[in-house]
């Protein structure tokens, strides 16, 4: 006979408002098994837990249910309060009387014949629970960074000062992402590779990182501090070790026509190419769809030069498999391309520009050395627009969130041309200026009225081609809606960002959720945003949502702390939810028929099969064997097997059917 | 086996609606309807489990012998599960639980196969509201308990 | 090939001379026009602003005698008809409430209008030529070898999603169309800007300056015509040349042509059957076709 | 799980719009046109675009501004402007709206609700003469004639002068039928009768 304890909170009015909590206590006390309930205000309060401590300790309870919030809640909380008084901890259950009762129903008799129906299925269900004991499993002590822009390399770095080993993974040929890209960096204008290239240099020198460039994730398998990466090693045709990084055939590779994506298609590459300068590794690499020997079958030229003999035209993909213990998860952003735009000329124009090519221009490494020429002609823009918000804020047509960045690179590719263009125009087409960090709103109102900018608040309804020029048809909606026309020789459209490329497959590769907008889900917005619904995977930088650079390294730093954490354990506990197989006691043995359709059915390969053996060591029965370590808890296995033989702890055959029957 | 008698204010049907979801997606969406205030009718029952891929279709079944007059079966989108494919499976076990169903004679529409995610909370306070509305209308579901009590279970 | 037709008030009236052209087109196209029993005005530009009920009405009204007569496909060449037949179509179909007004309106059977939006699809003159393309391209025996602007105004476009217009900011299906026929369509910056449409008898001057623009923009693109599928953008840009001169400042022999008289010279038919000779900016094309780049 | 978010205390909210009543001019939009004006962010993109925004008395996207208030004097500076009447629904507003609110409609919407109350713009007498022109003929003649339309709206407006040199031109041309075409009369009367009687009815 079971001696079950049932504790009915009222969350203050929460539930006792709407549901009558004391009769909920006395209809439980009737049940059979039961032989302790009472009813109280705040059962999670100290003196709450204290009640139910006592009660278990005086009245002997072998199972105790809690009637108050969602056990996604406070499931842990009275779990650990029953196990110090000393019952099993899986032998407390909990009642959801309030979000699934007295948050969605009305008051009345109902209403509380309900929440007594909730606390009787409980009841019947913590009777049968099996005491249960917490799986310990050892750790990987390596972490997996993917993304190598400036989240991910400030992850990388901060684990690795912790000792531990890394692994960084990037799919372009270098580090240093869009960083690497920009010119000045708001709000203090200071160069932006010259702060991030000694950062890329270090991550290469680092003796705790691994660094793969061009390669990608192909594969995540397992479970927190026990996952295993496929990775996947896009064959650069070059031998990295041979190579020194001289540059010949970088210089000599005859075919130079195609577009650099450094450098936004403003200038051209070879076909053989380092992506930039201070690339990291500053090895080369083989565009094998532009390369003249991989279309034709000849040419060569570049092996031709090289001294070291480092080309490797047969070099094939490697698959690396390594064994980490977490993830970072830093893959960044894109940006929507001008062609989105029908009403500023589809992309036609060679004038309208997104701010990532301004970048380009502006920047002192880029394919103009950093003089602002317009890509048409390659003239100064005597009069340049900047359209804020293109696409960003638009639910209709593109996206209803804001991109939260570009008030402030607007403000500073103004301001850059004004430094750059003396006598030129800058016109700031906005709706709202959005500048809440830091020194942020002091740099816009310097662009304004140091530098002259002028903010036109509006949103532009049209652009297009007129002569040499772009008519930029906008409104100023503070002089009471004044339609306004400007003819420019530049428009820059401050385009929104958008979650990176292939988001949705990498979050199914790494079974973390992901927002309409394909932006990976925090595990909170407020209390967990750098952590996943997945245990021991996690987030940095602008794969999250739209973050500038000290975002992105403050959520990096996160990341990381929340990585060394975990490694500074020295093995982890996980939930016992684990499917077991049934054995008994000769001649049975167990129920298992050895079909393993349940092999079939687990998602995770966490099934394999045993042979049972006599004593002598012959074989007697093959059955399924469950790796605990592996195990998920998800149950498909139980629904699956024929004989029943398979079973899931915690939420047992007989568990669930005296549930149902309870109903 | 005490059972609490719904009370009939009116006298009207109730019907008993058993609902069995995951703890991932449906679970956490329901528990959204109650964080948002949404409301809807008390006539559902949850059982909670990891995952639609864990439901025994013998479960509806004895919902049904147990005095239950509609069944929901709610999980994570496809493509969404937690553990990426029990969906699948239960939805595979559905298509053929519910040629069974049909052959045993309970009217199909007794039971509801939904996707009900942990965003989808005023989508779960829908689904409710239609199918006790649904279910209100198809009657209370008595032929199981008279077969069970003319001995043939 | 048998099609509905609904000319609609204008083509009888004002713009003869693109009702001509559609009918002398459609006849060499061997497309038989069946026009739709008894029609009446659709309301076009003063129906909605005065009352919106009447403006779904009088199309619906179009529309439901066309059902009747068997006919599943109506062509409406004239834009504005065109844009009120879709939007009335489009509205008995999203808003039951107002298709409900409209059945006591018209005093049809309730319900009755329901399944009117699948009975009745309906065409402009783009998309009637469109159909026939590969057989245009094949009797083309004098192609209209000139640079043209392609005009399409508002009311072939938007909204987007009752009309399908190809692409809402620069639509090409008449430029493919001019192709089609021998023509050169030009890369032009006024495809959809407004020419001021009803405006033109109450406030002639506006339109006149809307017109302005246009001409302006299709004359410095080296445009030998503009060519429109629209009544009132052909008489905007045409009949006001005047009011659009006075706006410029400067006189100007840029002809509007419809799409239709344009494939029909292609195909060789007489000027006289297309109605050229209706327009007020004279069609002149015994000058030499100027050389395109 | 995916698509999931983050739950616990995101506010849902069941109803869409919160105030759907007919005492202001926005309620009474949103019931009979399905325009909700506070979905206006005041971008101003409607009147960039707009190619009469400049002959407007008020900007279209500050007449949306006026209802947004549910102020009275907006209400009825909007009703009594000469911009509702300017509109000649291009449609170009709304097309690129990054919210979709359908200005065109409000704008019939407003116009009807200003010639109900009565607050016609005084500027606006030749537009709404030339629309009663208009709408006569067809009620006359189930279809349009010109000759007739231009004629009523002469003695409407006593704009007796206006394009009379056009007209003539026009005769020549065979553009302008001296004579009405034949349509349904008898049919188009009754569905203006009933149009007038059931809105009457409903009391709009």
């Amino acid at each position: 006979m079971s001696r079950i304890g049932v504790f009915v909170c009222h969350c203050g009015e929460n539930i006792g408002g709407t549901v009558d909590c004391a009769k909920v206590a006395q209809a439980a006390g009737q049940l059979r098994g039961v032989v302790h309930s009472v009813d109280y205000k705040y059962m999670c309060s100290d003196p709450g837990q204290s009640i139910l401590k006592d009660a278990i300790r005086e009245k002997k309870l072998d199972g105790v249910v809690v009637a108050a919030c969602s056990p996604r809640m406070h499931e842990p909380t009275f779990r650990r309060a029953a196990e110090e008084a000393g019952l099993n901890a899986f032998q407390c259950e909990m009642a959801n009387v309030r979000e699934h009762c007295s948050w969605v129903h009305e008051k009345g008799e109902a209403t509380t014949a309900k929440a007594i129906d909730l606390v009787r299925i409980q009841v019947e269900k913590v009777k049968r629970d099996a005491p249960l004991h917490p799986i310990k499993v050892p750790i990987s002590k390596t972490a997996l960074v993917l993304g190598g822009g400036i989240a991910g390399i400030q992850a990388a770095l901060d684990i690795a000062n912790t000792g531990h080993e890394v692994i960084l993974v990037e799919k372009a040929p270098s580090i240093g992402g869009h960083m690497s890209q920009l010119s000045e960096t708001f709000p203090t204008l200071d160069c932006s590779q010259c702060i991030l290239t000694p950062r890329m240099v270090e991550v290469a020198r680092h003796p705790k990182i691994t660094l793969y460039t061009y390669s990608e994730l192909e594969k995540l398998d397992g479970f927190i501090g026990n996952f295993k990466a496929t990775i996947r090693r896009k064959a650069r045709k070059i031998d990295e070790k041979a190579c020194n990084g001289c540059g010949v055939c970088t210089q000599k590779c005859p075919q130079k026509k195609i577009p650099d994506e450094f450098n936004e298609g403003l200038s051209m590459r070879r076909a053989i190419y380092v992506p930039f300068p201070q690339a990291v590794p500053n090895k080369p690499v083989i565009d094998t769809a532009n390369c003249t020997y991989f279309k034709t079958g000849k040419c060569k030229a570049c092996e031709k030069l090289c001294a070291n003999g480092a080309i490797r035209f047969d070099q094939e993909d490697e698959l690396i498999v390594r064994e980490v213990g977490a993830v970072v998860v830093a893959t960044g952003y894109k940006t929507m391309k001008v062609d989105r735009f029908p009403e500023y000329g589809y992309g036609q124009y060679p004038d309208v520009i997104d701010g990532m090519k301004f970048e380009r221009l502006a920047s002192a490494s880029g394919p103009t050395a950093g003089a602002i020429q317009r890509p048409s002609d390659g003239k100064a823009p005597q009069t340049v627009v900047f359209i804020a918000c293109a696409g960003s804020r638009d639910e209709q047509k593109h996206v209803a969130y804001c991109s939260k960045i570009c008030c402030m690179y607007t403000a500073k590719h103004a301001m850059l041309y004004k430094h750059k263009v003396h006598g030129g125009k800058a016109y700031v087409f906005y709706m709202d200026v959005r500048a809440a960090g830091k020194s942020y709103d002091e740099f816009v109102r310097r662009a304004v009225e140091d530098d002259g900018v002028k903010y036109v608040r509006g949103r532009v309804s049209r652009v297009y081609q007129d002569g040499g020029q772009l008519v930029v048809k906008g409104v100023d909606t503070l002089l009471g809606g004044e339609p306004l026309e400007i003819r420019a020789d530049l428009v820059v459209l401050a385009t929104a960002v958008q979650a990176q490329e292939g988001s949705e497959e990498l979050a199914q590769k790494l079974h973390v959720s992901y927002d309409k907008y394909r932006f990976f889900a925090e595990a909170h917005p407020k209390l967990r945003p750098v952590e996943t619904n997945t245990a021991g995977i996690f987030l940095a930088g602008a794969c999250q949502a739209p973050r500038d650079i000290p975002e992105s390294v403050a959520q990096a730093s996160g990341a990381a702390v929340k990585v060394a954490a975990l490694f500074s354990q020295p093995e982890l506990t996980r939930e016992p939810i684990v499917a077991v197989v049934d054995r008994q006691p000769p001649p049975v043995f167990s129920n298992c028929v050895g079909c393993l359709l349940c092999k079939s059915a687990c998602p995770y390969q966490a099934i394999d099969q045993e042979t049972i053996k006599a004593r002598n060591g012959d074989p007697i029965k093959t059955v399924a064997r469950v790796n605990p370590g592996l195990c998920q808890g998800c149950g498909t296995c139980v629904a699956t097997c024929r004989t029943k033989a398979i079973d899931l702890q915690g939420f047992s055959n007989e568990q669930i059917f005296a549930e149902v029957m309870a109903i | 086996m005490t059972a609490t008698t719904e009370p009939q204010p009116s006298g009207a049907f109730e019907p008993k609606i058993a609902a069995f979801v995951c703890n991932w997606c449906t679970y956490a969406g329901a528990d959204l309807t109650g964080t948002s205030r949404i409301k809807y009718p008390s006539n559902v029952r949850v059982v909670r489990l990891p995952c639609t891929g864990r439901i025994d279709f013998m479960l509806l079944l004895k919902a049904f012998a147990r005095g239950s007059d509609g069944v929901i079966v709610s999980g994570c989108h496809p493509n969404d599960c937690h553990y990426t494919s029990g969906n699948y499976h239960a939805r595979r076990r559905w298509m053929v639980f519910r040629d069974l169903l049909d052959f045993t004679g309970i009217d199909t529409r007794r039971v509801t196969f939904a996707w009900v995610s942990a965003a989808e909370g005023a989508k779960w306070a829908e689904l409710v509201a239609q199918v006790t509305e649904q279910v209100r209308e198809l009657g209370p579901h008595t032929d199981y308990q008279a077969l069970a009590a003319a001995g043939v279970e | 090939m048998k099609i509905g037709y609904y000319p609609g008030c204008s083509l009888l009236g004002s713009s003869r001379d693109f009702g001509e052209s559609v009918v002398a087109v459609a006849r060499a196209l061997e497309v038989e026009l069946v026009d739709v029993p008894d029609w009446n005005c659709c309301g076009a530009s003063s129906a909605h602003a005065m009352d919106h009920l009447l403006s779904v009405a009088l199309p619906a009204s179009v529309l439901a005698s066309a059902a009747r007569a068997g006919l599943t496909e109506v062509v409406a060449p004239c834009a504005s008809c065109f844009n009120r037949l879709a939007s009335a179509r489009h509205a008995i179909q999203k808003d039951p409430a107002l298709r409900k007004q409209v059945e006591q309106v018209l005093d049809v059977p309730a319900g009755s209008l329901a399944t009117l939006a699948e009975k009745v699809r309906i065409l402009n003159v783009i998309d009637l030529l469109q159909r026939c393309s590969d057989r245009i391209a094949a009797k083309v025996t004098q192609p209209f070898a000139r640079a043209v602007a392609c005009y399409y105004g508002c009311l072939l476009v938007r909204p987007g999603e009752v009309v399908g217009a190809d692409r809402v900011e620069d639509p090409v299906s008449m430029d493919v169309l001019v192709e089609k026929a021998g023509g050169k369509p030009v890369a032009w910056s006024f495809k959809t800007e407004c020419c001021g449409a009803a405006l033109s008898i109450p406030n002639t001057p506006l339109v006149g300056k809307l017109g302005a623009r246009i001409v302006e923009d299709a004359a410095a693109r080296q445009a030998e015509a503009i060519v429109v599928a629209c009544p009132m953008c052909h008489s905007n840009l045409d009949m006001r040349r005047g009011a659009i001169d006075d706006a410029r400042g400067k006189k100007s022999g840029l002809p509007v042509l419809f799409i239709t008289q344009v494939v029909g010279l292609a195909l060789g038919l007489p000027p006289s059957e297309l109605g050229l000779e209706r327009h007020f900016v004279p069609v002149n094309l015994s000058r030499p076709a100027a050389p395109v780049a | 799980m995916l698509r999931a978010e983050n739950s616990e205390d995101t506010p849902t909210s069941t109803e869409p719009h919160s105030s759907t009543s007919d005492r202001t001019l926005s309620g009474r939009l949103e019931n009979a046109a399905g325009v909700h004006s506070a979905d206006c962010y005041q971008c101003g993109k409607c009147t960039a675009g707009c190619p009469l925004a400049a002959e407007m008395d008020h900007a279209p996207s500050q007449l949306l501004r006026m209802l947004q208030t549910d102020l009275p004097q907006h209400e009825e500076r909007a009703l009594r402007s000469r911009a509702i009447w300017m509109c000649v629904g291009c449609q170009t507003c709304v097309s690129r709206c990054p919210k979709q609110v359908d200005l065109p409609r409000a704008m019939d919407f407003l116009r009807q609700e200003s010639l109900a109350r009565g607050l016609v713009n005084r500027d606006a007498s030749e537009i709404v003469a030339f629309h009663r022109a208009f709408l006569d003929s067809i009620e006359r003649h189930g279809r349009v004639y010109e000759l007739g339309l231009v004629a009523g709206y002469k003695l409407r407006t006593g704009h007796l002068a206006q394009d009379t040199t056009l007209a003539p031109a026009m005769v020549l041309k065979g553009k302008l039928g001296l004579l009405p075409h034949a349509g349904n009369r008898a049919a188009v009367a009754k569905i203006f009768a009933r149009a007038r009687a059931l809105q009457k009815g409903s009391g709009q």
